[in-house]
């Protein structure tokens, strides 16, 4: 029955974030002027690009590449509390679980898109783990302070500490915050920090081999993982005391990063890493150095 | 008695293999015979807290077996004997069997030594038998590192001698034993120098100079036992000093171990950093060997209960992954001649065995659950944050991420992409390696599925020194910051998997697409087309990091060596002269003591 | 110390031109007379050092109540070798000279330059 | 029990009798040196258990000392007499396959060899003084008897300073002499105490520089890398291996029983550092084999020098035992070193590292001897010389010159680096193969084999040096077992 449960909870999370990559699209083409697709294309998306027959692959890894990045993906938000929300085999939901369970999508995509053996693809792939260097850092000293300051690794405990609208991480610790929300963009590999689809340089990067079912679970992958990378920032910096709390924090936080996404241009991948090891690292430091100071 | 039976057993196999050298089946089969008995008598005969004193007349050795030459010595052995069964596989003479015989007795014996003296005895026994080992390695460049090995070591064991001698200056005992009673400054001395040989073996930013070179040019198999073995002989020697000889270190000099700790953190971070700019696997290896080491020093210098832990687990967990790796890695150059990425490529078709291998190999690498590397990683966070240093968290927390970089490229230049056209035979790699690569298979997955196998004898080997904090069973781990269940991780993982392969199956069906079919816009490719990116992989890196990669330790060494060789220069010009001017040396010689002594004539 | 000041001095002053000769002397055989000058001195030094005033020969005789004043025969028989020995070396020396002379077709000690590297 | 005086009758008659048997045969001369040899040791060994604690006193011309010349023999000296005429047999045996020699070279060798033995067993100071030509005669003909223009040179250096040298030693005995009166060592350590101060300093001064040219100390070394490298390997090994080692004994018995420690050897003390740091520097940078080795030799020397010279601190057995033990492994060591650069370099002079490189693999034989005498030296673990250098940072710790250990062991590292830049370069690449007939390899292999067995096993050649050592630090003894009471 519980097993049941978990596919229902996947199933949910999964289309509310198709929801989420239909809005995007939405709200960038009113911002473009545009008229945009009805909210719920991608899941019409998904659903004919799983029906697709005929797809090619390019080998055993090819064709795994994708089901690791969903398993990745679907096994970090087994372990991320959606506000007071827990799964049932969730144990406070730890740091470290999630954010090297994180790591597992972008790997299975990387492993599966190098067997294609396009150029495009490994470029792809060289640009994403090379970004990784830039975010994942900067992101991580952001989250530092609030759990230093709340003495756990537990993102469950770091949301229970938190309360109403004054108490919130992101007020306490405002510097990190910015510094967050700086990764926060790149995490979502929105614009200017987009290198790794790229389009019009390395025809969509990973992707490019890519079609039919491993599209779909791709496209799937990345609905997901939009709730997971803006939840756990949510859930960090505005501790939200419910689920219906939750989905309105990352609506709102990828409200803006579309937002932004939908107004910059793009960075070229050696500016972008560069520019994380300037302003942000900085800010990020300043935030731990503020939390030795608040102690 | 058994530990002396040991030792001589493994000289005795070595001697034999030596002189069987060239009846080549026999030779494999007793040097095989000697280092599983080998084996089997170290778990079933030596028992902790056994002590025995061989004297040698002029010096009395003493050994004693603790609980953490239990827990290095098996890694060790064990791993000799993968070493021992892949080595058969390529051309090697007699004295190759010797010497390998005879590091490993010199390093079993490190671990059993009792007094400093017979320490550093097999100290510079191991360490010369492995420069005799690297020198009989496979490239034309294995006699240059065999040489920077040899000084490297030779370097260590000296200050190792020197802190021992300043030790029994002011002891008057060479046993290994507390000296926190000793007053004054020379107490840091000594640990300086008792801690060098180790930071030599473990490869510690700066004493890591050696490391690439060596691991790179020796001989493939060996690299697996040199990397995973016999660096552990440093990791033993963190523990040594840092709890057997200095028990009060925390209390005394709390800054010697929080800068341990930062170079822990460097190591690791600037290694992984260099590991990605490599385009040779091997060399990709022995920098991502030195920065998972660094993690293990940092768990040292934090000092607290499962900090310790968590860097004897990962230190178990690099002798696992790094020889895997190695090993698969040997395995391919046995097949395709060649360790330099970018020859290689699409060998995932040929070699489907290796690649399993290297994958959950370079996952335990990046720390990913449910494998090896991840519940030592996690132990180590929760230890940095509870002490509450974030900048150094952060700093691991990068070297970490490296890892995922030079995994990828590893995985990716060797098995991913193109299958070069001189590769399309390359068949899977013999038994022997494949033997090594599914027998490490298994602790990898199972102990990092079910780490409390390890953490129980890993937490009697610290609790007598530090306060436990830790609390585990089989499957859990509880610090005062959080807590982990793995298994649960691992079953997760695996039902998400479940999913994801459901979804996957019940999808449209797919064909196999050869590699030339390929989306390039508009260029036609055939098989000439180089598809394969494999070189300059991370080059755009150099842009964004710019002059720091260039920087190195080798400069500062090399300044270092001009000062020698200017004061080798001034020396020899002394003796440089004709015989009228060493005569005016004499003369001038016995002027300069009347001069000198002239009051007292 | 019954020399005179003359015996010391002297030989001190051989010596000391033996030494200067030999340091800044170019001819290989000039070197080796001026050793040979240092050790001529020498041995005068230490003669000079047995020596007594108006001393006699020291020989046994039937009447020693007649010589009360004997020098001191060591220093003299001492001599004797160290003298002997000198001519072993100086045979040497000028052997290897005359080898030298073969080999570099010169006796300059400013031409021998072989032994540096 | 023969009379060990026939040591040095004998060597002198077998020298003598060369040119009488090359007139019957040319290859008679050869088989001499060897049987002397023979001869020697076993009148040495016979004599074994009749040198006791003190010295063993062996009278000529039928007078008692002080008067007459005489032989004193402790365990010091015999073991160091022994070491002389084993190496001695050794490097003659090794002559034995080499047919291009002139039969005065044997006689040379012999008086080389004679000059030495005397060296260690005379208790006369003055014969000290005539062996101790005798002995740099020799030599000075055994350097340049290669007759090419490097050993010329070579031999020639050697000359001038040994015979400056030689001279000053001379005349530091006459002063002692006319301070005491006497020639005979026991009687003048007797007398020592009542000597003046200023006396006393002037006359050590004046013997060290006879003894400091035959061991090497710094300003007065400055021919010993020419000699060495421009003598014949075989050469170069007996300078190493016997002419040094006599004069460290002359150096032990001078200045130790003689002076009682005093004020020279503090000056031996400084000098020795200056030596061991000099010398090995120079090594580093020394593109040439040989040479290299000359370098390292010195600065064996100089830290054998500077232990011996801490007995003074305290009169030790400990750094006495270690002074021997350090030069059983130089003379081993390094003996075997000259021997198998030689095999390496095929006798053809081309001792360049560049020259040797892949030599070793070569010649497998020579290759491997040549290493085990490097990682002796350097001291290595199951090498001779790992107990020598172990020893030698003991005795510096137990006189408290605590900061020489760090030094020494900074060198050490040098001597490492060049050393083993060498055994690495022999084993790289293709080298020129040469043969290596059976006769030197055999000597080569008894020298290797002292380093390996007794570096393996040390305690019987520890035990031998204990009690030598015993018998030179109880210098009471020895002067009583003389001149009978103090």
């Amino acid at each position: 029955m519980s097993i049941l449960y978990f596919f229902l909870y996947l199933l949910l999370v999964t289309i509310i974030g198709l929801l989420y990559m239909g809005a995007a699209r939405k709200i960038t083409a009113h911002i473009q002027n545009r008229y945009g697709p009805p909210v719920y294309q991608p899941i019409l998306d998904v659903l004919k690009l799983f029906a697709k027959k005929d797809t090619a692959s390019h080998g055993i890894m090819h064709s795994l590449g994708p089901v690791i990045a969903y398993t990745g993906i679907a096994a970090t938000l087994l372990f991320l509390p959606l506000g007071n929300h827990t799964p049932l085999l969730h144990f406070n939901g730890d740091l470290f679980v999630v954010l090297y369970l994180l790591v597992v999508g972008p790997l299975g995509m990387a492993l599966g898109a190098g067997e294609s053996a396009n150029s495009n693809a490994t470029i792809g792939i060289a640009r994403a783990l090379s970004m990784m260097l830039g975010y994942e850092i900067i992101f991580f000293m952001a989250t530092l302070p609030v759990f230093y300051h709340y003495g756990t690794a537990s993102i469950y405990r770091v949301i229970q500490a938190q309360g109403a609208f004054p108490d919130w991480a992101a007020i306490l610790f405002p510097i990190s915050f910015i510094a967050g929300l700086f990764a926060l963009q790149g995490l979502m590999g929105e614009k200017p920090f987009e290198l790794v689809v790229a389009p019009h340089e390395i025809a969509s990067g990973p992707m490019v081999e890519y079609g039919g079912k491993y599209l779909g679970l791709l496209q799937i992958w990345h609905a997901v993982g939009i709730i997971v990378e803006t939840g756990l920032f949510v859930d960090i910096f505005f501790g939200p005391q419910s689920i219906l709390w939750f989905f309105a924090g990352t609506f709102i936080v990828f409200f803006a990063t579309v937002i932004v996404n939908a107004v910059m241009p793009r960075f070229r991948i050696e500016q972008a890493v560069r520019f994380y090891w300037g302003l942000p690292l900085l800010l990020s430091i300043l935030g731990i150095l503020q939390v030795y100071i608040w102690r | 008695m058994a530990m002396f039976y040991l030792l001589l057993l493994l000289v005795l196999v070595g001697i034999v293999s030596f002189v069987l050298g060239p009846i080549k089946v026999l030779r494999n089969i007793i040097a095989f015979l000697g280092a599983v008995t080998a084996f089997f008598y170290f778990l079933t005969n030596i028992k902790p807290g056994l002590i025995y004193s061989l004297n040698i007349r002029v010096y009395n050795v003493h050994f004693e077996a603790g609980f953490s030459s239990m827990f290095f010595g098996v890694i060790i052995t064990a791993l000799f004997i993968i070493f021992l069964i892949a080595s058969f596989h390529e051309e090697n003479d007699g004295a190759y069997y010797l010497f390998a015989y005879l590091t490993l007795t010199g390093a079993l014996a490190v671990l059993f030594a009792k007094d400093l003296i017979s320490f550093f005895f097999f100290f510079e026994t191991m360490s010369l038998f492995s420069f005799l080992m690297v020198l009989k390695g496979k490239s034309d460049t294995s006699f240059r590192s065999a040489f920077k090995y040899l000084v490297w070591s030779v370097f260590g064991g000296y200050a190792f001698l020197m802190g021992t001698f300043l030790k029994v200056y002011y002891t008057h005992s060479v046993m290994i034993g507390d000296i926190s009673y000793l007053a004054g400054g020379v107490k840091l001395l000594i640990l300086i120098l008792l801690l060098a040989p180790f930071a030599v073996k473990a490869a510690l930013m700066p004493f890591h100079l050696w490391a690439p070179d060596a691991y790179k040019d020796s001989k493939d198999t060996f690299t697996v036992f040199f990397s995973g073995g016999l660096s552990k002989i440093g990791v033993f020697g963190y523990f040594l000093v840092l709890f057997k000889v200095f028990t009060e270190i925390a209390v005394k000099y709390p800054y010697f171990l929080k800068a341990f700790a930062w170079l822990g953190a460097i190591t690791a971070a600037l290694s992984g950093i260099y590991a990605f700019m490599q385009d040779d696997a091997k060399k990709l290896l022995a920098y991502s060997s030195i920065s998972q080491l660094g993690y293990v020093a940092v768990g040292f210098g934090i000092y607290t209960h499962f900090s310790v832990v968590a860097a004897l687990f990962h230190a178990l967990g690099h002798a696992v992954f790094e020889s895997l790796l190695f090993l698969v890695v040997a395995g391919v150059y046995y097949r395709t001649k060649t360790t330099d990425l970018r020859k290689m490529g699409g060998l995932i078709k040929r070699m489907p065995l290796s690649f399993i291998g290297l994958l959950f190999g370079i996952i335990a690498t990046s720390g990913i659950p449910p494998t090896i590397g991840f519940p030592s990683k996690w132990l180590l966070y929760e230890a940095l944050i509870l002490k509450g240093d974030l900048l150094l968290t952060s700093l691991v927390f990068f070297a970490s991420i490296t890892a995922f970089l030079y995994s990828y490229k590893l995985v990716h230049g060797i098995f991913l992409g193109k299958l070069h056209e001189e590769h399309k035979n390359v068949k899977e790699a013999p038994l022997g390696y494949a033997f090594g690569t599914v027998v490490l298979l298994v602790p990898l997955l199972v102990l990092g599925i079910i780490p409390g196998l390890v953490i129980k004898p890993i937490d009697y080997i610290v609790r007598f020194y530090l306060k436990p904090e830790l609390g585990y069973n089989l499957a859990n781990m509880n610090t005062p910051l959080g807590h982990v269940n793995f298994p649960v991780v691992g079953l997760v993982m695996g039902l998400t998997f479940a999913l994801s392969l459901f979804i996957y199956l019940i999808a449209g069906k797919s064909y196999r697409a050869e590699q030339t079919d390929n989306y390039t816009a508009t260029e036609a490719i055939d098989e000439d087309f180089e598809l394969h990116y494999a070189g300059e992989f991370y080059g755009f890196m150099k842009k964004a990091f710019g002059r720091p990669l260039t920087w190195s330790f080798e400069k500062i060494l090399n300044a270092f060596l001009k000062l020698f060789s200017f004061l080798g220069e001034v020396a020899r010009g002394f003796y440089m002269g004709d015989a009228r001017v060493y005569l005016f040396y004499v003369i001038a010689f016995f002027a300069l003591l009347a001069y000198l002594m002239g009051g007292k004539l | 110390m019954n020399g005179g000041l003359l015996f010391y001095g002297s030989s001190v002053f051989l010596m000391v031109m033996g030494i200067f000769i030999a340091i800044t002397g170019k001819h290989l055989i000039k070197i080796l007379l001026g050793i040979d000058l240092f050790d001529v001195g020498l041995n005068l030094l230490i003669i000079s050092f047995g020596y007594v005033n108006g001393g006699t020969a020291p020989i046994f005789s039937k009447y020693p109540h007649i010589f009360k004043n004997v020098v001191d025969p060591v220093p003299q028989a001492l001599v004797l070798t160290a003298i002997v020995i000198g001519v072993a070396e100086m045979a040497m020396g000028l052997a290897i000279v005359m080898k030298i002379k073969e080999k570099f077709g010169t006796c300059n000690i400013a031409k021998l330059k072989e032994l540096k590297w | 029990m023969v009379s060990p005086i026939l040591v040095i009758a004998l060597s002198l008659f077998f020298a003598f009798v060369i040119p009488l048997l090359g007139m019957v045969s040319k290859k008679l001369p050869r088989l001499v040196p060897p049987l002397a040899m023979l001869v020697n040791l076993w009148i040495l060994i016979t004599n074994i258990k009749f040198v006791s604690r003190g010295a063993m006193l062996v009278t000529t011309a039928g007078l008692k000392p002080p008067i007459a010349i005489n032989l004193a023999i402790d365990r010091f000296s015999l073991l160091f007499v022994i070491l002389i005429q084993l190496i001695g047999l050794l490097l003659s045996v090794y002559y034995l396959s080499q047919d291009n020699r002139d039969q005065r070279f044997y006689m040379l060798f012999l008086l080389n060899i004679l000059g030495a033995s005397g060296i260690v067993m005379t208790g006369d100071i003055f014969n000290s003084f005539v062996f101790l030509e005798i002995l740099e005669i020799s030599s000075f003909g055994l350097v340049a008897s290669k007759k090419d223009r490097k050993a010329l040179e070579g031999g020639f250096k050697y000359m001038v300073i040994g015979a400056i040298g030689s001279s000053l030693y001379l005349l530091g005995i006459i002063v002692l002499y006319l301070t005491t009166g006497s020639l005979n060592m026991a009687e003048i350590a007797k007398l020592m105490p009542h000597i003046p101060e200023s006396i006393k300093l002037f006359a050590a001064l004046l013997l060290l520089a006879g003894i400091g040219v035959e061991v090497e100390l710094f300003p007065l070394n400055a021919w010993a890398p020419d000699a060495y490298h421009g003598a014949k390997d075989e050469i170069s090994t007996q300078l190493s291996s016997i002419i040094s080692k006599a004069g460290i004994y002359l150096a032990a018995r001078i200045f130790f029983t003689i002076f009682n420690g005093f004020y020279a050897l503090k000056i031996i003390f400084y000098l020795g550092v200056i030596t061991f740091v000099i010398a090995e520097l120079a090594a580093l940078m020394q593109k040439n084999v040989k040479r290299m080795l000359a370098y390292s030799s010195i600065g064996q020397m100089g830290l054998l020098m500077l232990i011996l010279s801490l007995v003074a601190k305290r009169g030790d057995v400990f750094v006495i035992t270690t002074v021997i033990l350090l030069a059983l492994n130089h003379a081993f060591g390094k003996g075997l070193l000259f021997l198998s650069l030689g095999a390496l370099s095929g006798g053809n002079g081309e001792y360049e590292i560049e020259n040797l490189g892949g030599n070793g693999r070569a010649n497998p034989l020579a290759g491997f001897l040549f290493t085990v005498g490097a990682l002796s030296i350097v001291g290595m673990p199951f090498f001779f010389g790992f107990w020598s250098k172990i020893s030698a940072l003991i005795s510096l710790m137990k006189t408290n010159v605590i900061y020489l250990i760090a030094l020494v062991l900074v060198i050490s590292l040098v001597e490492i680096y060049y050393y083993g830049n060498v055994i690495v370069n022999l084993f790289r690449g293709e080298g020129k193969k040469y043969g290596i007939s059976i006769v030197p390899a055999a000597v080569m292999i008894l020298f290797a084999l002292f380093v390996i067995v007794f570096g393996i096993w040390p305690h019987p050649v520890f035990q031998i040096a204990q009690s030598a050592a015993v018998s030179l630090i109880e210098r009471t003894t020895y002067i009583s077992s003389i001149i009978g009471g103090m």
